[in-house]
């Protein structure tokens, strides 16, 4: 158990120096190591389909990131003008909003025991209904198959959509 | 020498000579996983990136002509409309085979063996061929765009 | 607590999307805002002493942790990966436009 | 009902066909996006009459019946979605077979664009949260890409602004999402509603303020509304119809009267939130529309103005007031829709969106200019046009809440609709034709024939409202009267 504790503080702590530090590299990598302690989480969680799938992504997403980061020259980050009012108000704004949500947060199950409502059956029957041995994979494909069709979707739209915003010309000449 | 290496574009030597052991088990794994997507952890989506990263190692060691020779963007972008087709055709053979929209239609078979699950297996290579290609196209893209507006 | 800490996160992210003026920060508080909700979904299926649900030879009446959130977290992984490699190609576009990353100076439209 | 599920596959399959298809000689793209949207149109007709008798059809996704698996739910509501959707979409790729032809990668765009339908018709006919979450990405991604379209620094500016804002909506509701998961243990939305009905806790309002973030910021009521007036103008014609016309529509009225109405229940509190936050998108909407000098901004603001009737008249609670609701969604789908495209072919003609640079354009372009005036007249209610009619119920059911002065505040923002209406028609199409537009020529025929279309809706759905009041409004407003027992009638049925 302190385990998933002592990664949740390694989270939070590089999330607070991926949003402070200057340099733009080391942002991505501090999101990186976000990233990852999350899909070591993951396996503590006992869930190593959603590890994996992370792993992978987070790879995927720190090259991309690192091209992203790269087409400036010189690293560091824009030092915009410091606007006082709209940081104090947004941060007043945040600390009502966490106290309202740490109060309503009290509500739900203690960790560790779910209500589990619908996943019982699924858990008691899965085998045998669908024949998938993962149990994970018989909810994505069989039970909830249309959402994975959706989720094809979604990266197929995504996909095309940043080939279509890269094209060379939008516009044909008069 | 191999005419690939003694190309300037890309990485160093090292860097050429390792990723030239390590590609193909990257994909030979990325394929398993794939297959074995409803025994073990994985599954399609996974299992196409890391085909796809295999390829995306190409590009950064090898650099991006040696890479078109062996998968064309246009390729790719055939093989993602294909996979999703894929996806798509099996929910629809639902209405024809089992009376619903994504009914799992074929036997379930043997559990814990590979061929078990009924469309499961079929869903998940129809993914995966669609995620590798996707992934690949549009980082591609990246790649090349980028090059593009330095000049 | 778990919920508290993943709820920290999420609020680190949504102050960087809030706050900072840098394109390439904005997308990384989308992306640690999008860590959360995962961390968040994925804790709620947890069982104590609970393992991975998969059936293997040896177990098969194991006390399984809920695999519907974990279903759920690995759809809204996809997304976000979608969601990133479009928003990045965004942000590559919008520098070839403007040569800059500056929110502030990026303000062709009026109001 | 095996025709239910095809909402979602023909639009999709057509897309990925699309993309295979790039290559391919303009014209099968044309025919083939056309005959798509025609289908689907008529397929929404088909429904109305099977659903006449029944009230409502559950669809169960892979024979697993809720809450196991997933279903589709069509009501009265999401057929009324369901029909402006599909006949907007139509007549929107109707006229952009001409108008996207000064565009690049036509497939592509057909393509993005039968994604947003699919979509948006997925959003509409779900019963399960997550689903609605994965189609509402699907349709919001397809939107940014499709306001990107030009690849022009301002548009790029518009849909970066718009996709910022927008993913934060979608975090919020994945998230609220999850703690409605972790409370009941179920997805679906009729079960969520039989577990929660009655049940009153912090966590429950947290989750509906998440929500009403949420889908209040695709919606664009006005605290969340800044990405709207940017994105908008934008995208090309066809998007801008299509997304003030029906998608802050889908993704953000629809989704927020499902959830509101069907599985929390409305209560005094909750009707007092959207009234406020009718009142205030309604008026600042319009005085922010009064100071445009921009044709398309300005009918973005103005779409900012009309969406708080529809939320003021869904927070009267009565019958008339949610029936006006309703019917002021369907008109303003049509006329909006309408008004951005005659946008559209001013600026195809001319090249410029600046209203003091035109003038007197309708002798040039009469068919742009005569619809456009319809446009004008039945946005800013004057009888017999059709929004005369949706403005009337509003106001009555305000008056039979007891809200007078809300009712007299309701037909003052008329008034001023009516003002910078006019002013679009003094600047654009009457007064003298400028020196450089005499040369200006009618848009080509078939973006005309749209236009007329939807103009003679307009008219028509004003003379002929009781039939269709009957017809399509009823069932809808009778599933919002009904409430809760929503989940009943599912899990029953």
């Amino acid at each position: 158990m302190w385990e998933i504790y002592a990664l949740a503080f390694l989270m939070i702590a590089g999330s607070i120096v991926a949003v402070h530090t200057r340099y733009l590299l080391s942002a991505v990598i501090s999101l990186a190591v976000v990233g990852l302690s999350l899909c070591v989480t993951f396996l503590y969680l006992q869930a190593p389909d959603c590890a994996i799938t992370q792993v992978v992504v987070e790879v995927i997403a720190l090259i991309i990131l690192i091209r992203a980061a790269g087409v400036e020259k010189d690293l560091l980050e824009i030092k915009g003008k410091r606007e006082a009012f709209a940081a104090t108000a947004t941060f007043i704004f945040i600390i009502v909003f966490a106290i309202f949500a740490f109060a309503a947060l009290t509500h739900l199950p203690k960790f560790g025991y779910p209500v589990m409502k619908v996943s019982s059956e699924y858990i008691s029957r899965g085998l045998e209904e669908t024949g998938a041995a993962n149990l994970v994979t018989s909810v994505l494909l069989d039970y909830r198959a249309y959402d994975t069709l959706g989720e094809a979707t979604v990266l197929f739209t995504a996909i095309l959509g940043a080939i279509v915003v890269l094209r060379e010309i939008g516009r044909k000449e008069k | 020498m191999s005419p690939y290496r003694a190309r300037k574009e890309g990485m160093t030597n090292i860097v050429k000579t390792i990723s030239k052991f390590v590609v193909p088990p990257i994909i030979l794994f990325g394929i398993y996983m794939v297959l074995h997507g409803h025994l073990t952890p994985g599954g399609g989506f996974p299992g196409g990136v890391i085909m796809a990263s295999g390829f995306i190692l190409l590009i950064l060691s090898f650099g991006k002509e040696v890479t078109l020779k062996k998968l064309k963007v246009s390729t790719a972008s055939i093989l993602e409309s294909t996979g999703a087709l894929i996806f798509l055709c099996l929910a629809i053979l639902g209405i024809p085979a089992g009376g619903w929209f994504f009914v799992n239609f074929l036997s379930k078979g043997y559990p814990l063996k590979i061929i078990s699950a009924g469309i499961i297996p079929l869903a998940n290579i129809g993914i995966g061929i669609k995620v590798m290609g996707g992934v690949f196209a549009v980082f591609f893209t990246l790649v090349v765009f980028r090059i593009s507006a330095k000049r | 607590m778990i919920f508290f800490l993943s709820f920290v996160i999420f609020l680190i992210g949504l102050y960087c999307v809030v706050i900072k003026k840098n394109l390439l920060k904005i997308v990384m508080g989308i992306v640690i805002m999008e860590y959360a909700v995962n961390f968040f979904l994925v804790s709620l299926g947890y069982r104590k002493d609970g393992v991975a649900p998969i059936v293997t030879e040896g177990v098969k009446e194991a006390k399984f942790v809920d695999p519907l959130p974990q279903a759920m977290v690995l759809t809204a992984i996809v997304i976000s990966i979608a969601t990133l490699a479009f928003i990045v190609a965004m942000c590559i576009r919008i520098y070839q436009r403007y040569h800059t990353f500056d929110v502030t100076e990026i303000r062709k439209l009026k109001g | 009902m095996n025709i239910i599920p095809l909402f979602i596959g023909i639009p999709l399959g057509a897309a990925f066909v699309l993309v295979l298809l790039g290559k391919a000689k303009e014209v099968v793209s044309d025919v083939l996006i056309n005959v798509v949207t025609l289908l689907l149109a008529i397929f929404s007709l088909v429904l109305i009459v099977f659903l006449k008798d029944n009230g409502v059809f559950v669809y169960t996704m892979g024979r697993w019946f809720p809450p196991k698996g997933i279903n589709l739910v069509v009501d009265g509501l999401s057929l009324l979605m369901l029909v402006v959707i599909n006949w907007i979409a139509f007549f929107v790729t109707l006229y952009s077979v001409s108008y996207m032809k000064r565009f690049t990668a036509k497939a592509r765009f057909y393509s993005l664009f039968c994604l947003m339908i699919a979509g948006m018709n997925g959003v509409v006919l779900t019963g399960d949260f997550f689903n609605l979450f994965v189609f509402l990405e699907i349709a919001s991604i397809a939107s940014y890409a499709l306001v990107a379209f030009g690849v022009e620094a301002e548009e790029l500016e518009a849909a970066f602004k718009y996709m910022v804002m927008s993913s934060i909506a979608s975090v919020l509701v994945l998230f609220s999402i999850g703690l409605l998961y972790g409370l009941t243990g179920s997805l679906n939305m009729a079960d969520i509603g039989s577990i929660i009905q009655g049940k009153k806790n912090l966590l429950l309002s947290f989750s509906l303020v998440l929500f009403l973030a949420g889908f209040g910021l695709k919606a664009a009521i006005i605290p969340f509304h800044a990405w709207l007036p940017d994105a908008h103008p934008s995208a090309p014609a066809p998007i801008s119809a299509m997304l003030s016309g029906v998608l802050i529509k889908a993704l953000g009225i629809y989704t927020i009267t499902r959830i509101f109405f069907n599985v929390y229940g409305m209560t005094i509190q909750l009707t007092w939130v959207f009234m406020i936050l009718g009142i205030i998108s309604m008026v600042g909407g319009g005085i922010l529309a009064l100071q445009q000098k921009d044709f398309k901004r300005l009918l973005a603001y103005s779409s900012i103005s009309q969406i708080g009737y529809i939320m003021l008249g869904l927070g009267c609670g009565n019958y008339w007031g949610m029936l006006g609701a309703l019917f002021h969604l369907f008109n303003h789908a049509t006329f909006k829709a309408l008004l951005f495209l005659n946008s559209g072919a001013v600026e195809y003609s001319t090249g410029t969106r600046k209203l003091e640079e035109m003038g007197g354009l309708s002798k040039v372009m009469p068919v742009t200019g005569a619809t456009s005036t319809i446009g004008s007249l039945s946005i800013s209610g004057i009888p017999p046009f059709n929004g005369f009619w949706s403005k009337l119920f509003i106001i009555i059911g305000l008056v039979q809440a007891g809200r007078f002065t809300l009712a007299i505040l309701t037909v003052l923002v008329s008034v001023l609709t009516l003002a910078y209406y006019l002013k679009v028609q003094r600047f654009a199409f009457f007064g003298t034709l400028k020196k450089k537009w005499t040369e200006v020529k009618e848009v080509p025929s078939i973006m005309c024939v749209s236009m007329i279309i939807l103009a003679v809706i307009c008219i028509g759905a004003g003379i002929f409202f009781y039939p269709l009041m009957k017809v399509i409004l009823e069932p809808a407003v009778v599933v919002l009267q009904e409430g809760t027992k929503y989940s009943s009638l599912i899990l029953g049925g």
